[in-house]
């Protein structure tokens, strides 16, 4: 045992490009693994969960941990992370905001269960098996994490120190973080470790947006031609760079996509969603209602669009879920 | 153009001449008229004084079934007119009646939804034709007729009031079909309607004012356009004159029975020999306008 | 003519309140209590110089409850739905449903005189319609005079004969078909009378 | 709590006598708001807005040391100075204060009071946890402009524009006719008194064109305003008159001497009863004394091949320009007074009473210019088909008090019918018949007027006339006529022959009253008259600040009512001036500078170009002096960096939670 | 005038009673709502009014935020299109709403628990109209419930 302070990295439920970026330092990784010593990264090293159990609390300075909270198993290790760490980071969109994965609130449990193994056409189930969190055969005994209804950002489930945004976070990013945590100068608790300005800041393409700019039909990336100087949204796609937190350096923009909002909202907007609608209903050119839903019919999904990586840590969390026996059973808080 | 047609029990009655000159008349302009299968008396001014919500079901089992027709509905009679049109007007503004009312139909697998259009003959010849291609198709101008218009009373009230339609709209009929038009201030007066059947001094008293006051004006015919005013207005002459010595002897045809003659019509087509105040005495105090013409 | 000594007062415990119930329920009378009493109405009525009350008193006498009076009144029975009141009157009150719900009342309680031509009118033709679903005027006029002044069938002849001769009297039932006939008649059923 | 220390707000329920008190609980609310965390004091008390109530504020303030204040009571519109007073006067910011509006919204719109009751403990505790982030504000201190616009020059605008003349202040009086003088320059005698309406209104008029504090604008429009209490920017649109104002001297020669020798075309001012020459003065005491030229019958205008005589006539004075063209101002105002009158009731709207087919039924204006001595007829009462009457009817509430046109009491026709049947009869004596509903004489000596008409033999039948027809039933009425009535005194239905019928029509707003209402951003009242801000309390207020009401722009009412408004309008006005400056809501919206990305969302946003975008910083800035503070760019900020005043977004999320709480 | 009042049912289950939030312009429908006050109209209880100056200043957070905290409808009120205080920000609103809608309409919320209403400041009868109709039709809807389904996590995982 040196005397290092221990780090941990985990991931939940998240697509492993968070890992990757972690791998992305290059170089930059000696240095971490010169400053820390890793106690638990299941990714990359052989340690085992009933190593970290055996941990004594506080042990460990830090845990970055990525994904969002979809299962039981997650749940469990995100607490436990937390007990054993001085600080847990909520690392990438996933585990700040529910991210990408968060979308499947938009559906309940019975129809992601029924569509991946019932309806998928590459899936063969003729006995309609799902998954079970216990299952006997001839006496053995499997046991499988609960799949819960709804997918949560990590601070719904434990409580987290800092975030550091993005999907995944950038090498810059993730350096500074990690700096300024090994540094001492820890900033307050909750913050985010990005600046907290919005993408235009550090947008080239900042000063080609008109002063007023409204438009009259929103188009999609793959349906135009993209000017690579240009002010996306002045070429009529929504970029989400005006609602999103910068500190990527404008990486998207520059690479002639617009901003889909990973970096999440700045510390003013609670829901990253709303904001980014309100501005992009305030800049449509009609006062008509005909002709306004005319010009929405160019967006179609607004929920996929204004909260691709942020549903879960969004007002309204998940799609209402139909009325069932089940909830009903669950009477609401007695006023 | 196709029409729902809806005759009312009259025009199957008494008013054939009514509906056979309307008939010759629509057919002429080139409208046509399909007559509403299984069509119900519509309740008229006498069911709603034992019960209304059976009255506004008779009404409203013909709209349904207009409804399935899918045209518009053409009612000659002014009174099966505005109890349609009032029909459609309380159903859409008292919800409880409607409720009601769609339970009722219900049970015969009819549903009402409040599209159908109704429509009385003189709108669709004014609106549909227009004065000025009806001026053009006149063969016979009625020259030297002068005739007083008389709509009665429930054409133009609040429930079948159109936008546009009123009664001085109405009126240019008439110079249209070559005759001299008499402003007759008592044209939307009410003729008594079953009052002559039944509280005959009373009824016999409007209907007297009506043609003295025609009369008074010069007018040789008093045109209706419900064949209830009709048989009112005319019924009743001979009794005056017989009674009070005073020609109140007016020839009352139904304005289709007048565009008829105008538009060359044969006058059997239009029935005119079932008036009972025959039209012959003006047809030959001018004659030579009418034969020249034609 | 001698002249009367009864009192003419009319006393608070003679009054029925239900009969304003009623009308504020009807379709077009819910307004009554909006009535500025300006006699719009009478002065429009081509028949209100019949009438033993103008439209206006039977409003105001539906809202004070005098029952009696107003079912009694010969004015229900002159008003031959011209509309006019309503379409002039100032208040929006749809006076010809009021006299309509006037004259349910009153042939439902019976209260009109005996061979009274118009309730037996409104009767039988509520009763040819539920039977044949259209109307046919000879015959309604023809028992309406039956139950009421037979005689004047005697002064009717020559206008019958001149309309039979002209083809307008129409001796035979107009009824609609069967089938229909009989699902009028259910939905008739069906709405109710008066609950 | 939000950087201010410890959180300690005194909460005041106030019963407003049973106003309250009758449907809301406010023991209970009081016990219960004691409960509420940061409250301190809670109380009930019968009026807070009273001395002893405001002084309640003062005291706990000062004793328990608190620094927050929740009042509910009535409508902040009412009483939100006052409390924020008291706030100030207790020594807090006035902006530490928050109202609850549990009267309007609450005790007066529900009849549950158990639901009352919690609704009222709900927006309670809204605005407790809303006033925690309420900061520190003051009101912004912006001058005031003292010339003052003044829209319409009837009675109400003359007066109006005289007092604030007299007080020293520079008015711009503008009237889209060729002459002020309004309707009353229209009637013949004024009631009750019958005071001749020239005699008092002309000199006033005259005093306008000479006063040298006023600027008369006639035939001209305001088109555009833009700006704020104080400080208005107004565009007027001048129609050419074809006449320089500056060189016509009023000889009014070039009229007798134009081509057309007899007055040919319909004269507006007498309704179209009397005939004008293309070039005419609308009538003689027209101010300005000018004639004027209509484009639409003058022969220049129509062939360009006139002989001129005008112009010949007028000789060096030059005076006559055909090529006067259309011209604009623009001008500075610091308030503005509306008063752009009625119109009356067009009674063709109702056929059965026979206006424009029978030629001797009469709107009671027309009557008016009837029976004036400058009218059409010199005063002589002769009808359209040259008789003189014997018999007249006069119809009150024609247009007014009916469902099928206007449903509001016109107010002056009851005394102007009864004015016009004592002229008429004076100057006919015909037998005269009123036809009412309701005789209305509420004010200063008009009950004896109606007692001087009973007096001298006028009919007085009550039933509104139901139709004028002209069908005799008898030989007495031909030629006639014929009111159809039920006199329902009587109670018989009775037929009147006259001679001549006078309608007294309802006054009604201008059709164009939307048009002026959007203009100036005031609001109208369903019938369409303008609103005032309260009915008893602000009568000539509207809610926009620095606009002021008179006449019957607000609402039916006769000359001395028109006259007292216009001088409380004049009043408030002049208060206004004098106050030097006014104080503005310190509602603006504000940039955190140091957030802003620049993305330039909001700047379109703003309809009063109150964002711009610099350059220097690449961020955008607001001028404080141009926001209204609507908060539309705060809504629209994408990264949450503009904020607005007295409506942060923390205090909007907290006032959100606390009225769900309860749940 | 004499109404027929409806009877309230002495027993049976208590009727749910939905809880609206409202977004009320300064200028017109606050006013409206006050004007129903002074005209003393009654209207259903169920709806809390928060004000701001313009229905532009409705931040869509603002009406999420109400769902996610217990409101079962969301009204928001401004003046009449045209009559707007500040020209056009009740325009800028319907900009948001229309497209708000659709996103909660993506969410599973019903179409009548959030509505816009025009209401000026002479319009007491048409707000009146407005609540109670709104009450009716989100009544008629249910609790939303959305602050279950937000935060109430299940303690034991449902296995299929």
């Amino acid at each position: 045992m040196t005397d290092k302070p221990k780090v941990a990295f985990y991931w939940c439920a998240s697509c492993g490009g968070c890992e990757e970026a972690v791998v992305d330092l290059a170089e930059g990784v000696l240095n971490v693994v010169a400053a820390v010593d890793i106690a638990f990264w299941p990714v990359a090293l052989d340690f085992k969960r009933r190593d970290v159990e055996a941990m004594a609390d506080g042990a460990l300075l830090a845990s970055f941990v990525n994904g969002a909270i979809r299962t039981t198993e997650q749940e469990e290790m995100a607490h436990l992370l937390r007990h054993k760490s001085q600080v847990l980071v909520a690392f990438g969109s996933c585990a700040q905001l529910g991210g990408i994965p968060g979308l499947a609130n938009l559906s309940s449990r019975d129809e992601i269960f029924q569509t991946v193994y019932k309806e998928a056409p590459s899936t063969v189930n003729p006995e309609g098996a799902l998954p079970k969190s216990l299952h006997r055969d001839n006496g053995d005994c499997v046991s499988l994490p609960g799949f819960y209804e709804t997918v949560r950002a990590l601070n719904q489930v434990v409580d987290v120190d800092y975030y550091i945004p993005g999907c995944p976070p950038t090498p810059k990013i993730i350096q500074q973080a990690v700096e300024a945590l090994l540094s001492g100068k820890a900033p307050e608790k909750g913050s985010v470790l990005a600046p907290d300005r919005a993408l235009c800041d550090e947008c080239p393409r900042k000063d080609t947006r008109p002063e007023k700019l409204t438009l009259t039909a929103f188009k999609r990336p793959q349906e135009i031609l993209i000017d690579a100087e240009k002010c996306l949204l002045a070429q009529g796609v929504v970029c989400l760079g005006p609602a999103t937190r910068g500190g990527c350096e404008a990486l998207c923009t520059r690479g002639n996509m617009p901003c889909t909002g990973c970096f999440g909202p700045t510390s003013r907007v609670r829901d990253f969603g709303a904001k980014a609608l309100s501005a992009t209903a305030s800049i449509i050119d009609s006062n008509d209602e005909k002709q306004i839903d005319q010009i929405l019919d160019t967006l179609p999904d607004p929920v996929g669009l204004f909260y691709r990586y942020s549903l879960p840590a969004s007002l309204l969390r998940r799609k209402k879920l139909p009325e069932q026996p089940a909830t009903k059973g669950c009477a609401p808080k007695a006023g | 153009m196709a029409y729902t047609y809806f005759p009312g029990c009259c025009m199957h009655g008494f008013a054939r001449h009514c509906q056979d000159s309307l008939y010759a008349v629509f057919n002429a302009l080139g409208l046509e008229l399909r007559e509403l299968k299984d069509w119900n008396c519509c309740g008229a001014t006498s069911y709603i004084a034992v019960d209304e919500y059976q009255a506004f079901t008779l009404a409203a089992r013909n709209l349904a079934l207009a409804e399935q027709a899918g045209l518009e509905v053409v009612a000659p009679c002014n009174a099966c007119f505005m109890v349609l049109k009032k029909a459609q007007d309380y159903l859409a503004r008292y919800s409880n009646l409607r409720e009601r009312i769609e339970a009722a139909l219900a049970r015969g697998g009819l549903q009402y939804s409040g599209t159908v259009q109704v429509r009385h003959p003189l709108e669709i010849v004014i609106e549909k034709i227009g004065i000025k291609a009806l001026r053009e198709k006149v063969k016979r101008p009625l020259k030297g007729w002068n005739v007083a218009p008389y709509y009665g009373c429930l054409l133009t009230r609040p429930y079948t009031l159109r936008n546009g339609m009123t009664l001085e709209a109405f009126d240019q009929l008439i110079p249209a079909l070559g005759a001299n038009l008499v402003d007759f201030e008592l044209k939307d007066r009410c003729c008594g309607g079953s009052l002559t059947g039944t509280i005959e001094e009373v009824g016999d008293r409007l209907v007297y004012i009506l043609l003295h006051e025609a009369k008074r004006h010069n007018a040789d015919v008093l045109v209706t356009v419900c064949p209830l005013c009709q048989l009112n207005v005319e019924t009743h002459q001979k009794q005056f004159i017989r009674r009070d010595r005073e020609d109140v002897n007016i020839p009352v045809p139904y304005f289709t029975q007048l565009i008829g003659l105008a538009l060359g019509i044969p006058e059997k087509d239009l029935g005119l020999d079932r008036l009972l105040v025959p039209l012959d005495r003006v047809l030959e105090e001018h004659p030579a306008e009418l034969r020249a013409a034609a | 003519m001698s002249p009367s000594f009864q009192p003419s007062v009319k006393y608070q415990k003679q009054l029925k309140r239900d009969l304003a119930a009623e009308i504020l329920a009807t379709p077009g009378g819910e307004k009554i209590y909006s009535c500025l009493q300006c006699g719009t109405c009478g002065g429009s009525c081509p028949l209100s110089g019949y009438m033993d009350f103008t439209p206006r008193q039977l409003i105001g006498m539906v809202r004070e409850g005098f029952k009696q009076e107003v079912i009694e009144s010969f004015s229900i029975w002159l008003c031959a739905s011209c509309y006019e009141c309503t379409v002039r009157c100032p208040a929006g009150i749809h006076v010809t449903d009021v006299m309509y719900a006037l004259k349910r009342v009153a042939i439902r309680e019976g209260i009109y005189p005996r061979r009274f031509p118009v309730p037996v009118l409104a009767k039988e033709f509520m009763r040819m319609l539920k039977s044949t679903g259209r109307t046919n005027e000879f015959w309604l006029a023809f028992k309406m005079l039956v139950k009421t002044t037979p005689l004047k069938l005697l002064t009717m002849w020559p206008l019958g004969l001149q309309m039979l001769r002209r083809g307008r009297l129409c001796l035979t039932f107009n009824r609609i078909p069967k089938p229909a006939g009989e699902s009028l008649r259910q939905m008739l059923e069906s709405v109710g009378e008066r609950q | 709590m939000n950087g201010n220390g410890n959180l300690r707000v005194g909460l005041y329920i106030c019963h407003c006598g049973t106003n309250i008190a009758g449907t809301i609980d406010v023991k209970a609310v009081a016990a219960w708001g004691e409960t509420l965390p940061g409250v301190v004091v809670s109380r009930e008390y019968k009026y807070m807005c009273s001395d002893p109530g405001q002084q309640l504020i003062v005291d706990d303030v000062r004793e328990q040391h608190l620094n927050r204040i929740v009042v509910a009571s009535c409508s902040p519109l009412l009483h939100e100075q006052t409390f924020r007073g008291a706030t100030a006067k207790a020594g807090l910011n006035p902006f530490f204060f928050h109202m609850v509006n549990v009267r309007e919204h609450d005790s007066w719109v529900h009849e549950d009071k158990q639901a009352a009751t919690e609704k009222a403990k709900d927006l309670i505790r809204a605005a407790v946890r809303r006033v925690a982030f309420h900061k520190p504000l003051e009101k912004k201190r912006v001058p005031i402009h003292p010339d003052v616009l003044i829209v319409g020059g009837g009675i109400a605008g003359i007066h109006a524009a005289l007092t604030l003349a007299n007080a020293g202040k520079h008015v711009y009086l503008v009237e889209r006719e060729p002459t002020i003088g309004g309707h009353m320059a229209k009637f013949d005698k004024t009631f009750p008194t019958l005071d001749c309406a020239a005699c008092i209104l002309t000199p006033k008029m005259t005093a306008v064109k000479k006063h040298p504090n006023i600027t008369l604008w006639t035939l001209s429009d305001v088109t555009q305003i833009e700006g704020y209490v104080g400080n208005f920017t107004v565009t007027v649109k001048r129609h050419p008159r074809y006449i320089i104002e500056d060189l016509c001297v009023g000889c009014l020669e070039c009229i007798e001497a134009c081509v057309y020798k007899q007055a040919k075309y319909p004269d507006e001012f007498n309704l179209g009863l009397g005939k004008r020459k293309p070039i005419y003065i609308p009538f003689p005491q027209a101010v300005p004394q000018l004639p004027v030229i209509d484009r639409e019958t003058c022969i220049e205008f129509k062939s360009g091949r006139c002989k001129k005589t005008c112009v010949e006539v007028c000789g060096d004075r030059k005076a006559i320009d055909f090529k006067q063209q259309e011209s604009t101002e623009t001008i500075n105002v610091g308030s503005v007074i509306l008063a752009t009158g009625f119109q009356v009731f067009d009674a063709r709207r109702l056929p059965y009473y026979g206006y424009g087919k029978f030629p001797n039924v009469y709107t009671s204006l027309e009557a008016e210019r009837l029976i004036n001595a400058a009218g059409p007829t010199q005063g002589e009462v002769i009808l359209r088909d040259g008789r003189k009457p014997k018999t007249v009817g006069i119809l009150h509430c024609i247009g007014s008090r009916d469902e099928n046109t206007n449903r509001w009491c016109s107010r002056v026709c009851c005394m102007y019918s009864l004015k016009l049947a004592h002229l008429i009869k004076e100057h006919t004596g015909a037998e005269i018949f009123n036809f009412y509903i309701d005789i209305r004489t509420p004010g200063k000596g008009f009950e004896e007027f109606y007692q001087r008409l009973l007096n001298e033999g006028v009919h007085f039948i009550r039933g509104k006339g139901a139709e004028i027809n002209t069908w005799p039933l008898d030989p007495s009425e031909e030629g006639k006529l014929i009111i159809r009535v039920e006199d329902t005194l009587i109670g018989k239905i009775r037929r009147i022959p006259v001679d001549m019928v006078v309608l007294s029509v309802g006054l009604e707003p201008h059709a164009d009253a939307g048009d002026v209402r959007r203009l100036f951003n005031i609001s109208c009242s369903s019938e369409g008259w303008f609103l005032e801000r309260h009915p008893k309390l602000a009568p000539v207020n509207t809610f926009t600040d620095g606009i002021f009401l008179a006449g019957c722009c607000q609402g039916p009412k006769d000359i001395p009512d028109s006259v007292a408004q216009a001088g409380a309008a004049a009043a408030e006005s002049l208060a206004l001036i004098d106050s030097k400056f006014v104080e503005l809501e310190p509602n603006t919206a504000y940039i955190l500078e140091e957030a802003c990305s620049g993305c330039k969302t909001c700047i379109p946003l703003c309809p009063y170009s109150a964002i711009s975008f610099v350059e220097a910083k690449k961020k955008a800035e607001i001028n404080e002096a141009l926001c209204k503070g609507c908060g539309t760019c705060v809504a629209a900020c994408p990264s949450g960096s503009i904020r607005q005043n007295l409506f942060e977004d923390e205090e909007i999320f907290e006032e959100i939670k606390g009225v769900l709480a309860h749940a | 005038m004499p109404e027929a009042k409806p009877e309230t049912p002495a027993v049976g289950p208590k009727r749910f009673e939905p809880r609206i939030v409202a977004f009320f312009c300064n200028w017109c429908t606050y006013l409206a709502a006050d004007l129903a006050g002074t005209s003393r109209m009654k209207y259903a209880p169920n709806m809390r009014v928060i004000r701001t100056m313009c229905s532009g200043r409705v931040d869509p957070q603002f009406v999420l935020d109400a769902f996610a905290h217990g409101a079962d409808g969301v009204l928001i009120g401004g003046c009449h299109p045209g009559d707007c205080h500040y020209q056009e920000g009740n325009y800028k609103a319907l900009r948001r709403v229309h497209l708000l809608k659709r996103l909660l309409r993506e969410m599973g919320i019903e179409e009548e628990r959030f509505r816009l209403e025009w209401i000026s400041a002479a319009e007491a009868d048409r707000l009146k109209t407005a609540v109670n109709d709104m009450v009716e039709k989100v009544r008629a809807l249910g609790p939303l419930r959305l602050e279950t389904t937000a935060e109430f996590f299940p303690e034991e995982v449902k296995v299929a």
